[in-house]
């Protein structure tokens, strides 16, 4: 490795940073060897500038102090690959979001923005080479289980598109490996075959489809429990398009209707303006009385007494529908190993995505359907399904990778891995499938050998950057301590400083992954070092990408806090808080209560909805 | 006059042991220790010495007492566990019993019961501070007793062991665990027993050396062989192998020693290994009848 | 060879026995078992020495026995494998045989756990049917456990305790069968409440001819309380107290006399079954009433024999 | 595996007190996988050390394969020898390790070494075998009674049962009835009818310390022992 010292590039972004920051003093940060400071670095002459610079210094490691955009990020990558520094050693640090338009006071933006700097330093000497890619070679096949119209549209689209489809009508027994390279077993009355395919559509074996809708007739929906993300989908597409193109009168019996989602709030308003009645069940279900071949419900209102509704047709099938397919997401490893198949509201995925990369849940298996959502859905499987099954090889790029020679072999990371991503390869060693790892850390986290290193977020240079994050310069306060989710918290305070609505400058961001990534040790340290709270923030458990990363943070809060509790200090300070990617208003209410307050324990962000 | 009060005095006292049987026939036991009575002051009566599993300690003390003998109840803590051991400290109290002896017990394996479960839930030090709790009035629980023991405990040490120093450091935690009495392993080397003393005096506990019987030149090699803390001198191995009379060897052998060793401490625990007929005559000669 | 002990003698005659617990001391009063013991002179046929019963530290069930011998009644020496290894067992059986205690009951023993010494080390070296085996071996063949012989007799009048209410319930048969093997002579049941589960109990013990094996003896327990009689129910395993009786107990103007009255009503029925040869009451400190239910019961005055 | 337990951090603190340099060593075997003594639980014990002791005390951190190997204590030497003491995340067989192969170093047990057994459930272990020395699991339907019964009974369940579970604690099932269940549903429930006899506790602890002597493996190796 060429390494004379690390080497630190700020941008004033055409000098709009200088009034609110004190660049000249960032540049001359103690602990690198040179300093560039560029107005324009994501201009391609500012650019070049710094790529001559960085080649001069002969530096093994750089620090770019920059804004938040994507731009910025890709000018790093250029800059090193262009001066040969390994992306690995790299960091950039958003000095113009993060710091400079969230904290009015230069002092304090100052002094932030020094503990960014020798945060990052820090990182880069402890960043860690990435796995090498890995080949994927997918076969050109997809399996498509069930006989529903989605699953005909999906395996007809997938013939127009070149691939071969697998329609089984036989039970899944077995299903194993990662997007691409699937291997799949079915038992069928002959016996049990076994088909290698890239992906797989998944409509289940639902008996039936929900009963058939006429035009202008009364139409009910009972959405009993939990609202299951793609029940409250796909019940709102079906009432819309019955109320809208068949004339229907629509009720929605509902309890929560979890519209946190992208876009399902929208649905719902579209629902409602098109005049689909919602009522909201509060003191438990409805009665229910078959009545001239109909239903008469019966649901008590408090402070108005019971209501009766009318209706010709009733659909509470989205419990009943989803009975079929249980053992079916069992054997996928898609669903939640409680309550039946329930893809959960993951805003951040396609529809038809599942948490497992390269398994689609259309029709039935998603809850109560029309022919033509089945339709659609089945299409958007076939096509999302080809990017990851069409033939041909595919260098995936590895986000986990297994020290083998520290692995203590517990098997933990094959139990909390929430995508099916880690393997015991031939009994051997545990390994990650590379196609399937999101990268979320959870496994990470869970390792007692600490054998496993996720490559974005390295242990040692997590710790690393907490550590350097906490000392310096004085910022007004006590430090708070942000663990930012990289599917919810991170966008929310991009958000934020899109919008310049400011926060303390004793918050000091530390993105994560998942909150799943998050152990003990990364709570009681900011805390030991002399952080006032320390404030995880996620996404909620219905919309987490990575499933258990919220429920795992608050059980390893729980731990933390005791420990914490039991160093003296102070064993309330640890919050989870959950909220969506577009919250800039959640997180705001929560950076801004003074840690020192008692109310910090209570507070909770809301999503937007 | 009682152990306890005849040290008190000052006298110099001597103590002897009596065996068990190996079934329920005390007579021959009774009768070896009558046949002592009013030249021993008490005597130790072993529990299951060397782990050989003999009629328990505790009947052939009340037995003693019945018979207006005073008996040390020696326990170990080989075969019982804490709730049996203080179960039968306070049996014996209630039955007149007062001299109690602690020791830790040898193993099972040296017994003939290899086979069983060594207990040892507690050890000689924690034993004798339970007893010295119950003669406080309460259990090892906190208990408090109705009825509370008056006992006179004892302990031993061993002079002769290499190194000394831990069997110091121990008699000193023996003395405040509640010892008030200490008796010896078997001592035939006087010079090394008064270093000892010396060592021990401070403690200012009464010391009662112990004297065997030596039976013969091959018994002195055995012991030197397997008892650890015993070193019988060439010398006293030579006496026994040349000797015409074995038993007249031995009973000069134990007066010399006990006569070295009178002015060094307070007292002398006669181990008679069988001839238990011998002890008069060793008592005798050594002037400590009457 | 008979071993020589009262009880054995009564049970031996037909006769329907009564044996009854005498909790030893805390400390080293002596007095306590002397006057307990008066209570129980002439209303039991033999008394029964706990060892050291949920393991609470009291005076050994050895001493007592011996005292017992000496005051002229018969004592059952009580002995559990929780606090003395096979030396010790045996050791303290010839103490006791020497000084005239024929009858030994022996147990596993209650855990440490419950008592007041809960960090003691358990022993355990034998569990209760190995030490009726051990015992068997030493009367029958004068061989120690540890395999040495011995001349001369010791005479052993040798009991066991069955619990017909624990899970599993079909195994319970199979544990007495298993105890009547090792060489029980006499049973002392755990306490009787159910007489539907005893009933089906017993019937299994005569389709196995246990019952002409050992002496059953049905434990009898006298409520004192209200108090009692709910905590027997829901705390102490083993025991099954159906609520019916601990409803009788709520509803009566005296607790005590009713617990009394169900005393004896239980001794009644299960002195109708057949098989059942003798009553072991555990009065638990309330030594007292020993007399009077023997004496409602018709069961006074003891044969002598 | 053996199953281990991290020390109350009070209990620690004391024990590490008076101690300028410490090593805190991990296990990479079995502690690391009941989740007490590998790398994270090290990192964490330290940072917990750090934040309680301050400026008092130097910590080092690191973890070996298996702290009863020589040869792997062997790879942390330097380690050991700036420490003046080693806090041992291992068993109570690793902390003696470290005490024979650097026996001036003061070898601290970071954990409490709780028995031999299995993960019943994740975050859940249970007491299995109690290394007795002579099994006879092929007489109890495969379920030990010496470990798994608070009395180590051998003939059958005491009377303190309930409902099915162990009086001394609800948290266990009564091993007899557990084996009863087991040999009922084997078909072989008439093996409870025999009498084990009493045992010879010579093999397990109580005839002392043990050990095993493989002649051929000894010689295999050529050393003496």
């Amino acid at each position: 490795m060429n390494d004379s010292g690390t080497v630190l590039a700020v941008c004033t972004c055409g000098g709009t940073l200088c009034g609110r920051l004190a660049t000249e003093r960032i540049a001359t940060s103690p602990g690198f060897v040179s300093a560039l400071v560029s107005p324009d670095l994501c201009l391609p002459a500012g650019r070049a500038r710094a790529a001559s610079w960085l080649r001069e210094t002969a530096a093994g490691s750089l620090v770019v102090a920059a804004c938040g955009i994507p731009a910025a990020a890709h000018a790093v990558a250029e800059v090193a690959r262009v001066a040969g520094v390994a992306g690995h050693r790299t960091s950039l640090v958003d000095l113009r979001e993060g710091c400079a338009w969230v904290h009015p006071r230069p002092d304090q933006a100052t002094a932030k923005a020094l503990r960014m700097v020798a945060s990052a330093a820090a990182g880069v000497r402890e960043g860690m080479p990435p796995a090498p890619d890995a080949e994927v070679r997918p076969s050109g096949r997809v399996l498509v289980v069930g006989t529903d119209p989605g699953s005909l549209a999906a395996a007809a689209r997938l013939s127009e598109l070149g691939c071969e489809a697998v329609q089984v009508t036989g039970k899944l027994e077995r299903f194993e490996g990662q997007a691409g390279e699937f291997m799949a077993r079915i038992r069928t009355d002959q016996g049990a075959e076994c088909h290698a395919v890239g992906a797989v559509i998944a409509a289940g074996d639902a008996p039936a489809g929900p009963p058939v809708v006429q035009s202008g007739q009364r139409v009910a929906f009972l959405l009993e429990g939990d609202p299951w993300p793609s029940v409250t989908e796909s019940t709102l597409s079906a009432a819309l398009h019955l109320v809208r193109d068949r004339g229907c009168r629509v009720v929605v019996f509902f309890r929560d209707m979890g519209v946190a989602g992208r876009g399902l709030e929208e649905l719902y308003r579209e629902a409602r303006g098109s005049g689909v009645t919602f009522v909201r069940m509060e003191a438990g279900p409805p009665a229910l009385v078959e009545a001239n071949g109909g239903w008469n419900i019966t649901l008590d209102v408090p402070g108005l007494g019971p209501i009766t509704e009318t209706v010709d047709v009733l659909i509470s099938g989205a419990t009943a529908a989803l009975q079929g397919t249980r053992g079916l997401a069992e054997v996928l490893g898609v669903a939640p190993r409680k309550g039946g198949w329930a893809p959960r509201e993951r805003a951040l995925l396609e529809p038809v995505a599942t948490e497992r990369s390269g398994v689609f849940v259309i029709g039935p298996a998603r809850g109560p359907y029309t022919t033509d959502q089945a339709v659609r859905q089945g299409e958007a499987a076939a096509m999302a399904a080809l990017s990851v099954a069409a033939p041909g090889a595919v260098m995936v790029s590895a986000r986990a990778s297994v020290d083998t020679e520290r692995c203590a072999f517990c098997l933990t990371c094959l139990r909390v891995c929430p995508h099916q991503a880690v393997t015991t390869a031939m009994g051997q060693t545990m390994r990650v499938l590379p196609a399937a790892c999101q990268g979320c850390g959870v496994c990470a986290a869970a390792c007692p050998a600490g054998a496993i290193q996720i490559t974005e977020s390295p242990n040692r240079r997590l710790l690393a950057e907490m550590d350097a994050l906490m000392d310096g310069p004085s910022l007004g306060g006590r430090p708070t301590v942000v663990f930012a989710c990289a599917n919810s918290a991170v966008p929310a305070l991009q958000a934020m400083g899109r919008l310049r609505l400011s926060y303390p400058a004793a918050v000091l961001v530390v993105p994560v992954p998942c909150l799943g990534r998050l152990e003990p040790v990364h709570c009681v340290r900011p805390l030991a070092a002399g952080a006032g709270r320390v404030l995880l923030c996620g996404c909620y458990d219905r919309s987490c990408e990575h499933l258990v990363g919220p429920a795992s943070a608050r059980r390893m809060v729980e731990r933390a806090s005791a420990l914490a509790g039991e160093l003296g200090l102070d064993p309330g300070a640890i919050h989870v808080a959950s909220l969506a990617p577009v919250d800039w208003h959640g997180i705001g209410h929560l950076l801004n209560v003074p840690c020192d307050t008692e109310g910090s324990a209570k507070v909770t962000a809301h999503a937007t909805a | 006059m009682t152990l306890r009060a005849a040290l008190a005095q000052g006298q110099f006292v001597v103590t002897a042991e009596a065996s068990p049987p190996k079934g329920t026939n005390v007579a021959g036991a009774i009768a070896e220790v009558e046949h002592l009575r009013g030249r021993v002051q008490a005597f130790n009566v072993t529990d299951q010495q060397s782990s050989v599993m003999r009629l328990g300690s505790l009947a052939l003390c009340y037995l003693l007492k019945e018979r207006g003998l005073e008996p040390i109840f020696q326990v170990t803590c080989r075969d019982r566990n804490r709730i049996a051991l203080q179960s039968d400290l306070l049996s014996a109290a209630a039955l007149g019993i007062e001299n109690v002896l602690c020791l830790t017990g040898d193993h099972v394996k040296l017994g003939d019961h290899p086979q069983a479960k060594p207990v040892f839930d507690l050890d000689s030090v924690s034993l004798l501070r339970a007893a010295a709790g119950l003669a406080q009035g309460q259990d090892m629980a906190g208990k408090k007793l109705d009825g509370v023991p008056n006992f006179f405990l004892g302990a031993v040490v061993s002079p002769g062991a290499d190194p000394v120093e831990p069997q110091l450091l121990k008699m000193e935690k023996k003395a405040q665990a509640g010892a008030e009495f200490f008796q010896t392993q078997a001592i035939f080397a006087p010079d090394a027993f008064a270093r000892f003393m010396e060592a021990a005096r401070p403690m200012g506990k009464p010391v009662f050396a112990g004297i065997i019987m030596l039976k013969s030149a091959g018994m002195a090699r055995f012991m030197n062989r397997n008892v650890p803390g015993v070193h019988v001198p060439d010398r006293l191995i030579e006496v026994m192998e040349t000797a015409k009379d074995r038993q007249e060897a031995s009973v000069g052998v134990a007066v010399e020693l006990i006569r070295q060793l009178r002015p060094l401490c307070q007292g002398i625990h006669l181990m008679a290994m069988g001839w238990d007929h011998l002890l008069p005559r060793v008592l005798e000669q050594s002037g400590l009848t009457g | 060879m008979p071993a020589g002990s009262n009880l054995e003698a009564v049970l031996a005659a037909g006769r329907f026995a009564v044996t009854a617990e005498l909790g030893p001391p805390k400390g080293t009063n002596l007095g306590v078992v002397e006057r307990k013991a008066e209570i129980l002179r002439h209303c039991c046929d033999a008394v029964n020495l706990t060892d050291n019963q949920t393991a609470i530290v009291r005076m050994s069930s050895l001493a007592c026995a011996i005292h017992l011998r000496r005051m002229g009644l018969d004592p059952v020496m009580q002995m559990t494998c929780r606090d003395r290894n096979r030396l010790a067992l045996q050791s303290d059986v010839l103490g006791a045989a020497g000084a005239g205690v024929r009858n030994f009951l022996c147990l596993s023993g209650d855990h440490q756990q419950f008592g007041n010494h809960p960090g003691a080390k358990n022993v355990f070296d034998l569990d209760s049917i190995q030490l009726i085996q051990v015992l068997a071996g030493m009367r029958d063949t004068r061989r120690f456990q540890g395999g040495d012989e011995f001349t001369g007799d010791i005479p052993m009048f040798i009991g066991a305790a069955a619990n017909p209410f624990a899970d599993p319930l079909p195994y319970r048969v199979v544990r007495l069968a298993k105890k009547a093997r090792a060489g029980a002579n006499f049973i002392q049941t755990q306490a009787v409440f159910d007489l539907e589960i005893f009933g089906r109990w017993m019937a299994q013990v005569r389709a196995r001819g246990l019952h002409e094996q050992v002496a059953i003896m049905a434990g009898i327990v006298p409520l004192k309380s209200v108090g009692t009689a709910r905590y027997m129910r829901d705390y102490v395993s083993g025991v099954v107290v159906p609520d019916a009786i601990v409803s009788r107990m709520e509803d009566a103007p005296d607790p005590k006399a009713e617990g009394m009255a169900i005393a004896v009503e239980l001794i009644d029925a299960v002195r109708e079954i057949p098989g059942v040869r003798g009553v072991h009451i555990m009065a638990v400190g309330w030594e007292d009433v020993v007399p009077i239910l023997a004496e409602r019961a018709g069961l006074l005055p003891r044969p002598l024999i | 595996m053996i199953v281990a337990q991290q020390k109350p951090l009070e209990e620690i603190r004391q024990m590490v007190r008076g101690f300028r340099r410490l090593l805190v060593l991990g296990c990479g075997t079995c502690t690391t996988v009941c989740f007490a003594g590998g790398e994270k639980e090290v990192g964490l014990l330290s940072t917990s050390l750090r934040s309680v002791l301050g400026q008092e005390i130097e910590i080092e951190e690191a973890v070996v394969q298996r702290q009863c190997e020589w040869e792997f204590l062997d790879q942390v030497g330097e380690a050991v020898g700036r420490a003046e003491a080693v806090l041992s995340l291992g068993c109570g067989v690793g902390v003696q390790g470290i005490g024979e192969r650097y026996p001036g170093v003061v070898a601290l047990p970071g954990l409490n070494t709780a028995f031999m057994g299995l993960t019943e459930a994740p975050g859940i272990w249970g007491e299995r075998c109690m290394a007795c020395g002579d099994c006879l699991l092929h007489r109890t339907g495969g379920i030990c009674p010496v470990a798994r019964c608070a009395k180590s009974l051998l003939n059958g369940p005491c009377g303190g049962v309930q409902d099915g579970h162990c009086e001394i604690s609800v948290d266990n099932p009564c091993a007899w009835v557990l084996i009863y269940d087991r040999l009922t549903q084997q078909g072989r429930v008439e093996q409870l009818e025999e009498i084990i006899p009493a045992r010879d506790w010579k093999a397990s602890h109580s005839g002392g310390p043990r050990r095993i002597v493989r002649p051929d493996l000894r010689d295999m190796v050529g050393e003496e022992v």
